[in-house]
């Protein structure tokens, strides 16, 4: 019996352990790992990057004499303060295009974590059969080098003087600036109400803004409140327009009566730079054959721009607003050095879009 | 029967106090006035002063008047006064506010786009020395001084301590004093009066290098004054290549953007919600 | 008689003094809250109660949540200390008092199973467990270490019940039940399965011999049913709440889940750490459990516990919990399996002491402290070690002055400082480090713990901080302290400004001007006053109660002389008079 | 035990009531906007105002009874605040406490600023006023006291800058 029953505990420890390894996916890893087929070859370059084993997946590239490996690694982990070095990749999807039996497509969708939100670039890798396993053809495009140069700032900016925390009422104070909510449209989609519209700073100095919208019952009694967060500029110059947008997740038009506005504004020390110039706008289809637009982002400044943050609103033929999308831009903007972008949009509002307007809002890292 | 009411009013004699106090005090009382509450009766207890600000107890022995020190009155509004010895008398008072010495003064806005009807206002409330709103009539003298040498004034009565006027701003752009006062006191608040909005925006473009360079004429209001430095001028281009935008700040009184241009373009400039001329460019050189 | 010294019973005095000269100068120097996740949680918990003993609804966190979603006795006992000894201070006593109840519990507990010399052996391991310094100096678990050794005794009173229908020992071993459960419930639900299950079984093999096998379980299904009625009284407002507000939010990974075998720092962190040389014994563990009748039951205990201290390993907790398996972490189970290893191990002890004697001696104590050595190192080596090096009284000071305590308050890359920051700062947060209390959808909706540390969550931990700084203005969530610059960008569009810098740039300040002060947020989580009295008079009114019964109501006779004399394996007969 | 028993009873009873009197309604309060001026109260406004002075009435009720300066942190600003703070601090220093039983408000707005950042009320209000010097009531009256309220808005409601009662109505007004 003590032989019997020690021996089964150890054996059921065992078979149980083995079980985990097996539901815990290690073989599946371990036939990854092989890179039989050109989708394995990819899956297993990510898995690499993923876990920022950057000497494994450089090993695996077939023509990795030709590839800078600091260039590779960039490709992933970003430079100049950019969005992709606040960014992990946290999954991917991966599907095979073609192949010939020695060169092969696979198309990736990678996906990034990032500070400011989820990010996904979809991505087409060239796979080369080389001996027994297949290995990965990476193609970079070379780093803009800057030329040395002196570019004089002379910005303008503006800085307030704050009052202190005591209440000293009917003192000489300076006023919140002037803004005005110049168009408001509520439009309903599949699963949400979406409020879009634009704002103007109507004042002589910058104001920080938001907008903030209530949705109200028949009585006058607010359902809820949302608010515009990272779908506007928030810091507007003199005479500066920016599209807002503000989300009602799972409410639909025909439970509301009404939508109650409200522009909030301040007065915020700002600076009028970077200006940023956005070229080559074009409403098309992408790889996938979505609906996006378009364009170039030219620095106008001498400063990088460590994040850029694209803002569209779309206007039907009688000028309304109709909808506002956003997108993140994943590479810093280099002085006067062109860096894409595209933002999508529905289909539906698409084939009723007769204009666009494109505000690009920045971050600039103080310490970079 | 009369053993028994004999006895009745022996016993009520016997149950009333020897002398039941009674208090007066003034019915109208300036804040921060010492004063004084007279007492008929036996005043030995416990005096209690409850008011706006005040929430006063202390012993009192026999005399005719409890004084009230003027420290203890500064907040005007209605006051009890309340004697306990065996029993609580009490009586109530109130207290109004002293002379109008001090104003607040609430200014609006603090920038204003020149020539605007009725966008300054100014409201002042007359307060006493203690921050009393003083409710009784008082007249406040407005005053407007232009850094560009125009002045106006106008009197104007408080209602019920508040006194309050609208202004039309000035048609070029400066700094406006807006002062009240109220008998020897005065304060003065700044308006700024700065330029409206853009008016008669106008472009015109250059070739510099490759670049077609677009620029503003000197941005300036209907009144002629200068729209400030930093306002955003957008230029909007649109050729083969796309449409191509720039938001650009006013530096030196004029906005300036460089564009690339292929083949016809159309360009077009607005600030906020006022438009410009439209150019129309040849291709590029 | 053998007078050898290698044969002598360690006195369990000797052993407790040992446990006090290990632990005591360490919580005296307040390790725990240097070093250990959880302990500044507790700490803040405790602070509530000494504030408000009455009121379990705490401001602090998550812009209001309850307190009676976390049994309260280990917490109101440092409360109730922190007026002497102030809060870090009577954390550390609590601390202490739970090792030295420990090694008191596991000699009674080894009495029950094997001899009174093997029990002093286990009672004297039990400071040198690594799952100990692991749980208090890196964990900082108060509740586990403290309610297992109350449970621990209270289990020779349910085997005397048990076994032979003592009325004192029912009356005993419920009171220590509920004073255990009021320490920590969870540990008392595996408990009664891992501990009181094996221990039922031996009164019923060790039964009287009037009694029979359906008496003894009986008299235990009384004691079980008395015990939970009792639970659920004394508990009335922690069950109350789980009932409103069952847990339903998405799981949030922890690390003690994952398979070890495919992470060399998890299996070190919750394998090799917690059990240390206690890994060599268990073979023999396995091995003596099986041979003896009397111990079988025992091992059987031990083997549940081990398998659920392996976390995703192997697939029985998920199998047997459900659901439940994402909402537990698998650390405590160490714990758990030690303690009923211990007195198989006290018995190995024994052996390789009567046979090699002073080789076994030196090799047995060189294998303890080789555990706690190593134990305490990995607090230094670990990756996963918090960082208590933060400074965070500016944020502390920022919050308490100008009126910004209006306002509601959230870190970034705050790591575990959270709970020290709420302990000594009057204003609220909208975070927390408490993933059991959370009710707002901000927190619910993802699978992520707290916003401090969002970016380890990946997309569910930064879509969570989103969801939250989109309803800044709801929450009066007006200032931002950032401690790593990663969150920086997101505050930036999301339209909050720099407001202050402290410590050359460690801790910025970060500042959203149009929102609003803070309202209370409505619950229907918040307790009502009658389940706030019940919460600060039940747990503690236990707690004394079982002090007083333990002074006054002294048990009858000797528990060894009622107990079969352990070695047994050798399956010859023992002739005593109750063993069967 | 049955004294401790007792005890623990008498304890939880004076929790629960003390939960109760601490959940004082607010009181009942009417708005007349009409005589408004020069600005005319927007809609909103009309609804925020009336409600955050009942809120107002509701706190002083219980920073007067229970001497909790605190309370006025809420919806008392500037003037109001600061003598009602020294009242209650002085309240407390005697031992004293007012208890008001509020039967209601009347309201009448008198002026509102051009740029909506002042507004002047008139307050007809129906009050019973307990004075207690610690247990034992030394005045009870009821009050019916007209309030010349200064309100102001705050970041996310109106709060009460200054709070005079006034003498008998006067003709006219």
């Amino acid at each position: 019996m003590k032989w019997t029953l020690a021996i089964a505990i150890f054996a059921a420890t065992i078979v149980l352990v083995i079980i985990s390894w097996f539901q815990s996916g290690a073989i599946e890893r371990r036939r990854i790992s092989s890179a039989d087929t050109p989708d394995e070859a990819v899956r297993l370059l990510l898995s690499r990057v993923k876990s920022h084993n950057w000497d494994a997946a450089y090993a695996q590239l077939a023509n990795s004499s030709y590839v800078d490996k600091d260039n590779f690694i960039h490709t992933f982990s970003g430079d100049d303060g950019s969005l992709r070095t606040y960014a992990s990749l946290e999954n991917y999807d991966v599907w095979p295009l073609h192949s010939n039996g020695r060169l092969a497509t696979v198309r990736t969708k990678l996906h990034y974590s990032t500070a400011v939100g989820p990010l996904d670039d979809v991505r087409d890798i060239q796979v080369e059969h080389e001996g027994d396993a297949w290995k990965v053809l990476w193609s970079t495009a070379a780093l803009p080098k800057l030329a040395p140069q002196v570019i004089p700032v002379n910005y303008l900016r503006w800085d307030v003087i704050n009052r202190g925390a005591a209440d000293d009422w009917g003192v000489q104070n300076v006023d919140s600036p002037r803004v005005r909510i110049v168009s408001m449209n509520a439009v309903q989609r599949p699963d949400r109400i979406v409020i879009v519209g634009e704002i103007v700073n109507e004042d002589t100095v910058p104001a920080y803004v938001d907008v903030n919208a209530t949705l109200l019952h028949a009585d006058g009694s607010a359902i809820t409140q949302e608010n515009s967060f990272d779908k506007i500029s928030h810091i507007l110059l003199p005479k500066q327009v920016s599209p807002y947008r503000v989300d009602f997740p799972g409410y639909r038009l025909t439970q509301i009566k009404s939508v109650r506005m409200d522009a909030k504004s301040m007065l915020v020390p700002a600076s009028a730079d970077p200006v940023i110039e956005v070229t080559g706008q074009k409403l098309q289809k992408d790889a996938l054959g979505k609906m996006v637009l378009s364009g170039d982002l030219v620095n106008e400044s001498g400063a990088i721009v460590n994040i850029p943050h694209v803002l569209a609103s779309y206007y039907d033929s009688n000028g309304k607003v109709i909808w506002v999308s956003d997108g993140y831009v994943d590479q810093a903007l280099l002085p006067q050095t062109p860096v894409s972008f595209a933002v999508d949009l529905p289909d539906d509002i698409a084939s009723q879009a007769h204009t666009y307007h494109v505000v690009v809002n920045s971050f600039v890292n103080q310490a970079s | 029967m009369r053993t028994v009411i004999t006895w009745l009013l022996c016993s009520l004699a016997a149950a009333m106090p020897a002398t039941a106090a009674e208090l007066h005090a003034p019915k109208d009382i300036a804040a921060g006035t010492d004063f004084s509450i007279t007492v008929n009766g036996d005043s030995h207890g416990t005096f209690y002063l409850i008011g706006p600000a005040t929430a006063e107890k202390r012993s009192v022995e026999n005399g005719s008047e409890i004084s009230i020190p003027g420290t203890d009155i500064e907040k005007a509004g209605n006051y009890q006064a309340i004697l306990c010895s065996d029993e609580c008398v009490s009586t109530e008072f109130y207290v109004h506010a002293a002379e109008a010495d001090r104003l607040s003064l609430l200014v609006h806005p603090s920038r204003v786009p020149v020539a605007t009807t009725n966008a300054i206002s100014a409201v002042a409330i007359a307060l006493d020395r203690f921050h009393n709103i003083v409710f009784s009539h008082a007249q406040v003298d407005f005053s407007v001084n232009s850094n560009n040498g125009s002045s106006a004034s106008h009197a104007q009565p408080t209602n019920r301590g508040i006194a309050w006027i609208r202004l039309t701003s000035a048609a070029k752009a400066s700094s406006a004093k807006i002062s009240a006062a109220v008998g020897d006191t005065t304060e003065t608040r700044v308006v700024e009066q700065v330029a409206s909005e853009a008016c008669n925006l106008h472009i015109k473009s250059y070739w510099e290098a490759n670049h077609l360079v677009v620029q503003t004429d000197p941005v300036r209001d209907c009144s002629g004054n200068n729209v400030p430095d930093g306002t955003v001028v957008s230029f909007t281009k649109t050729d083969r290549s796309g449409k191509t935008t720039v938001d650009a700040p006013i530096k030196k009184g004029i906005a300036k953007a460089e564009m690339p241009v292929v083949g016809n373009a159309r360009i077009s400039v607005a600030s906020g919600v006022v438009l410009g001329n439209e150019l129309n460019v040849g291709g590029a050189r | 008689m053998d007078t050898s010294f290698f044969r002598r019973p360690i006195p369990l005095t000797a052993s407790i003094l040992v446990a006090l000269a290990i632990h005591g100068p360490l919580l005296m120097m307040e390790l725990p809250l240097k070093t250990s996740y959880d302990a500044n949680f507790h700490v803040f918990f405790a602070s509530h109660y000494a504030q408000h003993w009455f009121n379990p609804w705490n401001e602090k966190w998550f812009a209001g949540f309850s307190q009676t979603t976390y049994p309260p006795l280990g917490h109101q006992w440092v409360a109730m200390f922190s007026y002497i000894l102030g809060l870090p201070l009577a954390c550390m006593l609590v601390y202490l008092i739970a090792i030295l109840l420990l090694v008191v519990g596991v000699y009674r507990l080894s009495r029950l199973w094997v001899s009174e010399r093997a029990s002093s052996y286990a009672a004297f391991l039990t400071a040198f467990l690594g799952t100990i310094t692991f749980l208090v100096y890196s964990a900082g678990q108060l509740s586990t270490v403290l309610s297992a050794p109350l449970y621990l005794l209270a289990l020779p009173y349910f085997y005397d019940w048990s076994r032979s229908a003592d009325g004192r020992a029912l009356l005993k071993g419920v009171v220590l039940t509920l004073v255990a459960a009021a320490v920590h419930h969870v540990t008392l639900i595996f408990g009664s399965f891992m501990f009181a299950l094996p221990v039922l079984w031996l009164a019923c093999i060790d039964r009287e011999e009037e009694s029979s096998i359906g008496k003894v379980i009986g008299r235990g299904i009384v004691f079980a049913i008395l015990a939970g009625i009792g639970v659920a009284v004394v508990l009335a407002p922690y069950w109350i709440s789980l009932i409103k507000h069952p847990i339903e939010q998405v799981p949030i990974p922890h690390a003690s889940r994952s398979n070890f075998l495919l992470n060399i720092d998890y299996a070190i962190n919750y394998f090799f750490i917690p059990y240390g040389a206690l890994l060599l014994a268990m073979p023999f563990v396995v091995w003596i459990g099986a041979a003896s009748r009397r111990l079988r039951p025992l091992m059987l205990g031990f083997w549940v516990a081990f398998l659920f201290s392996l976390g995703g390993t192997t697939p029985v907790p998920k199998w047997l919990l459900g659901r439940a398996f994402e909402i537990l972490t698998f650390e405590r189970f160490t714990l758990l399996a030690a303690l009923l290893a211990l007195p198989i191990v006290g018995v190995l002890a024994e052996m390789l002491l009567d046979r090699y004697k002073a080789a076994a001696a030196v090799g047995l104590s060189a294998a303890a402290v080789a555990t706690m050595a190593f134990a305490m190192g990995w607090i230094t080596w670990s990756p996963y070690r918090p960082d208590s090096s933060l400074d965070v009284n500016p944020v502390i000071n920022f919050m308490d002055r100008d009126g910004h305590d209006k306002y509601r308050y959230l870190t970034l890359g705050f790591g575990n400082s959270i709970p020290k920051i709420s302990t000594y700062s009057h204003a609220n947060s909208v975070d927390g480090e408490y993933n059991s209390a959370r009710l707002l959808p901000e927190f619910t909706h993802y699978g992520t713990a707290q916003l401090t540390s969002a970016k380890f969550f990946g997309t569910a931990g930064m879509e969570s901080l989103r969801a939250m700084l989109e309803h800044a203005n709801k929450y009066g969530l007006k200032f931002i302290f950032v401690h790593d610059p990663y969150y920086i960008p997101l505050l930036n569009f999301a339209g909050w400004r720099q407001v202050e810098i402290f410590d050359s740039g460690q801790i910025t300040v970060w500042a959203k001007d149009d929102v609003p002060p803070a309202h209370p947020i409505p619950s229907d989580a918040k307790p009502t006053a009658l389940e706030g009295i019940l919460w600060g008079t039940l747990p503690f009114g236990f707690s004394l109660l079982a002090i007083l019964l333990a002074i006054f109501m002294r048990d009858r006779a000797d528990a060894s002389r009622n107990l079969v004399e352990f070695p047994a394996i050798t399956q010859e007969p023992v002739f005593i008079p109750e063993a069967r | 035990m049955k004294r401790s028993l007792r005890l623990l009873l008498a304890v939880a009873v004076l929790f629960v009531a003390s939960g109760y009197s601490a959940a004082q309604s607010s009181p009942s309060v009417e708005f007349n906007a009409a005589n408004a001026g020069p600005r005319s109260v927007e809609d909103l406004t009309s609804q925020t105002v009336p409600r955050d002075y009942a809120f107002a009435w509701q706190n002083l009720s219980q920073a007067l009874d229970e001497n909790r300066p605190g309370l006025l942190d809420a919806y008392f600003t500037g003037f109001a605040k600061s003598s009602l703070e020294q009242r209650i601090k002085q309240q407390a220093q005697s031992g004293l406490h007012v208890r008001y039983t509020d039967h209601g408000h009347k309201l009448n707005v008198l002026f509102y600023s051009p740029n909506g950042d002042l507004m002047q009320i008139e307050d007809d209000a129906q009050l019973e006023m307990q004075i207690l010097d610690g247990g034992k009531v030394i005045q009870s009256q009821p009050l019916h006291v007209r309030f010349m309220v200064l309100m102001t808005p705050g970041a996310d409601r109106w709060m009460v800058r200054d709070l005079e009662s006034t003498p008998a109505p006067r003709s006219g007004e």
